[in-house]
């Protein structure tokens, strides 16, 4: 059970290659294979996560949430993508047709990039990238270019205004985002994410590092775009924001994107704080499914309990709170780090 | 053929028709998406000549921030019809004069480089991480690299000052 | 087979037609960005040598990062002083800016 | 300390995630009702005396009733009583004047109807009733009965001359008694009116025929 994926993977490469094909194309046929295997999981996963949010949200206001299609509701989802790929395919007149129409294309790749370096188990990785975090961290601010295009593309003031409150919130939140994950990459060493797991086999970094999991935690949640840091879609200010003018499918791929990245920056939580793969009993990519799964109800609990910030207050609170937090942090790390290791450890 | 050719040629033809895209659109909104493009395939290059770290940075930085500084900066000063935002200049000499001179350069330099005799190292080193990168920075650069953060610390100072403008008393 | 020679023609040919931008647009910001295609052809050949001519070194890529620094810094100046000349003159046009004495 | 609000707010909304749902799953689980919740008014026919409290009280003039007087005993017999449930604003001032309590809000609330008519809700007298009436009535009724069965037995003999009288032009006659072959309903509705208030059924035939015409037009000239 444990090595299912890894030995069903080596049994792919030997077969290719005993078909007599070079070593190079074999991976790269693997890697295909393997990017195309996670966007399939992703997709079904997210299908499974609409209904588990709406049924969590459901449940935390005393409602039963959807019950209607299939067992406790579950086909609710697969009715709402039906709807939304029948649904007429609005381009308004006025919009930059190019921009508006790669923008939701843009969004779901950039967010699908992201589980490129994720540990789903143990040597799961599709590229175990000595780079890994920063490559997670840098791919991830790439999004803001996705929000702008359909901001700009819609020609619309709302949706100009909701792409330009986004970008400036993902860019603000991106700072003590990445801060806070270089305590992690200070006590480890190393940006590769299996030698930050390998770091945490005795002791999880959310011990060892609380205000950095307190400072990534938040920062995350604005720049998911979640609530209670929702501003760019703000539907009771900007009639949802970027996403205005976007119907049926369109909008789909944002939604889509958004709960993809919902659970990279989840299942990163539980890579770098929480352990990542590892656990006793079970298989290790069963271990990251449940972590990553508990963290995605806090995520969803968080949404549904509070109410949205205002927009200057959730600005001034990444620069004048997270990131002076985050920087005395790394400070603290190091002058730790520096103790010890006086201390001879 | 090798696949590392295959994934070049595909890259620097992207690279080199978005920066076409960035120099010839009449809308600078496109220009500037297909600037990001352009970084992108540039850091793509980046990546296949094994310097991750610099690849990541120039996303990071060209893609993730400088484009987005970029885009607000062309939404601040936009006053006219989107598709007459980046037209070249209006005397036709200026133009042929620069594509000359471009065109000329770009030939002088490709003839250069293809005739040199340059001094290939035989040793092969593949990925080498950040650790080599950090010795390097917080070792013999450590001044440039002091003094490189001082620069930007000044030239957010600068840009914000600039930006800001001069309240009236 | 791609070698170095490849890339530093490629990163020439890039930079040729940052030149011509530089050259021929009207548009400040444009200008900028043309700028930036410069620098970046300019860093494809530090990487390049690097890999090809100094491997193992890192030198290539400190320098590759010191430019990127210095370009993020001049892109944050040239946009600020774009904005506050735009608020002056009203107009972003580089045939506008032609006086000597502010 | 900063924070400890917001882990209260985490803490109120877990502790109601566990809690037991409030929804009611209304289709299937009808919801329990307050016992002077005012659904859809009702009245005990027999009960009636045809006072009309209820039709003077009403403020916004939804109850309406027809009624005889007997003139043996000198007391009013209730023939119809008509609700017009699309006007009420359930004030409950008729219930509270009805001298012999035969008014009462029952809890049905599902009172969403297709169409305006369907929303009028009409109490007939009922057949074992009707030998209550005085005898001339009784008998006026069953007179009426019959020339309305007659009228209908006649429509359907020989519907086009009929019907050209009444409209006082044989082709729109004709072309109605074509709609209205198909349609035993309508005719035998028509029938009624032409018996109880011809002027009314002229209009309404007239329409129908216009209608008609409209929707099949010169259907010979199509044929040929």
């Amino acid at each position: 059970m444990e090595h299912f994926f890894v030995n069903t993977a080596h049994a792919l490469v030997a077969w290719l290659t005993g078909l007599g094909l070079a070593p190079g194309w074999a991976d790269l046929i693997l890697l295909v294979v393997q990017w195309i295997a996670v966007i399939i999981i992703v997709i079904l996963n997210i299908t499974v996560l609409i209904w588990l949010e709406r049924k969590v949200s459901g449940f935390i206001q005393q409602r039963l949430g959807p019950n209607r299609l299939g067992p406790f509701g579950m086909f609710q989802t697969i009715a709402d993508a039906i709807k939304l790929l029948t649904k007429e395919d609005i381009v308004p007149s006025q919009t930059d047709r190019m921009i508006f129409k790669t923008a939701p294309m843009v969004f779901i790749i950039i967010s699908v990039m992201l589980y490129v370096v994720i540990p789903m188990g143990d040597g799961m990785e599709i590229v175990d990238l000595n780079v890994g975090l920063f490559y997670f961290i840098s791919i991830g601010s790439l999004s803001t270019i996705a929000l702008l295009m359909a901001g700009w593309g819609s020609n619309n003031k709302w949706s100009l205004l909701g792409g330009m409150r986004s970008v400036a919130q993902m860019i603000s939140y991106e700072i003590p985002l990445a801060f806070s994950l270089l305590g992690v990459v200070m006590i480890t060493g190393s940006l590769r994410m299996s030698d930050i797991v390998a770091a945490q086999s005795n002791i999880w970094f959310v011990v060892l590092q609380p205000i950095a999991f307190i400072t990534y935690f938040i920062s995350a949640t604005a720049e998911l775009n979640r609530g209670p840091f929702d501003m760019p879609e703000a539907e009771q200010e900007l009639t949802s924001g970027a996403y205005t003018e976007y119907t049926g499918m369109r909008w789909a791929l944002f939604f889509l994107a958004e709960y993809t990245n919902l659970v990279a920056v989840s299942a990163l939580m539980a890579t770098v704080f929480f352990g990542g793969w590892q656990g006793p009993w079970l298989p290790s990519w069963l271990w990251i499914i449940i972590k990553t799964y508990l963290i995605l109800n806090v995520f969803f609990l968080i949404k549904w309990t509070f109410p949205r910030i205002r927009m200057d207050h959730l600005m001034s609170f990444s620069w004048k709170f997270l990131i002076p937090v985050s920087l005395a942090n790394i400070l603290l790390t190091g002058a730790g780090i520096e103790v010890l290791m006086r201390m001879g450890w | 053929m090798s696949l590392n050719d295959i994934v070049f040629i595909a890259l620097a033809g992207i690279t080199l028709l978005a920066a076409l895209g960035v120099v010839l659109s009449r809308n600078i909104i496109h220009s500037a998406l297909f600037l990001v493009l352009t970084f992108l395939g540039v850091a793509g290059i980046y990546f296949q000549l094994n310097a991750g770290f610099v690849g990541l940075v120039q996303i990071m930085v060209y893609a993730g921030a400088i484009s987005v500084l970029i885009i607000f900066a062309i939404m601040l000063v936009m006053d006219v019809e989107p598709d007459q935002t980046n037209l070249f200049n209006q005397s036709t000499p200026t133009i042929m004069a620069g594509g000359y001179v471009s065109v000329l350069l770009a030939a002088g330099l490709a003839g250069a480089i293809w005739f040199t005799k340059w001094p290939l190292s035989a040793v092969q080193v593949g990925d080498q991480g950040v650790e080599k990168l950090a010795g390097m920075l917080l070792g013999p650069y450590v001044v440039s690299f002091e003094v490189a953060a001082i620069l930007l610390l000044v030239a957010v100072f600068g840009a914000i000052l600039l930006a800001k403008g001069v309240e009236d008393k | 087979m791609i070698g170095l020679a490849h890339y530093l023609i490629f990163a020439s040919l890039l930079f040729g037609i940052g030149m011509f931008g530089v050259l021929s647009k009207r548009n400040a910001i444009a200008v900028l960005m043309s700028v930036e295609l410069m620098l970046n052809a300019v860093n494809i050949n530090f990487v390049a040598i690097e890999k090809f001519v100094t491997p193992g070194t890192g030198l290539g890529h400190t320098i590759a990062l010191f430019v990127i620094v210095v370009a993020a810094a001049e892109v944050a100046v040239g946009l600020a002083l774009i904005i506050s000349i735009y608020r002056h003159k009203k107009s972003v046009n580089l045939n506008d800016f032609n006086l000597l004495k502010w | 300390m900063y924070g400890t609000g917001l882990l209260k707010g985490l803490g109120i909304t877990l502790k109601h995630t566990f809690e037991r749902e409030i929804t009611q799953q209304y289709p299937e689980q009808m919801p329990v009702l307050p016992a002077r919740f005012r659904g859809n008014l009702q009245l005990d026919f027999q009960d009636c005396i045809a006072c009309e409290m209820c039709t003077k009280v009403c403020p916004n003039g939804v109850l309406s009733l027809e009624s005889v007087r007997d003139d043996k005993t000198n007391k009013k017999k209730l023939m119809s009583y008509s609700i017009d449930f699309q006007y009420c604003m359930y004030c409950n001032f008729c219930v509270e004047n009805c001298p012999k309590h035969c008014l009462h809000f029952d809890h049905n609330f599902e009172l969403a109807a297709y169409d305006r008519e369907n929303i009028k809700k009409v109490y007939q007298r009922p057949q074992e009733l009707v030998t209550d009436l005085p005898e001339e009535i009784v008998a006026a009724e069953e007179k009426n009965q019959k020339r309305i069965s007659v009228m209908i037995g006649a429509l359907q003999k020989d519907a086009p001359k009929i019907l050209g009288k009444l409209l006082e032009d044989e082709e729109k006659g004709k072309v109605l008694a074509a709609a209205l072959a198909s349609d035993q309903d309508k005719l035998e509705k028509i029938a009624v009116m032409m018996v109880e208030d011809i002027e009314k059924a002229k209009k309404v035939a007239g329409a129908l025929a216009n209608k008609a015409a409209k929707d099949h037009p010169k259907e010979g000239n199509v044929v040929a």
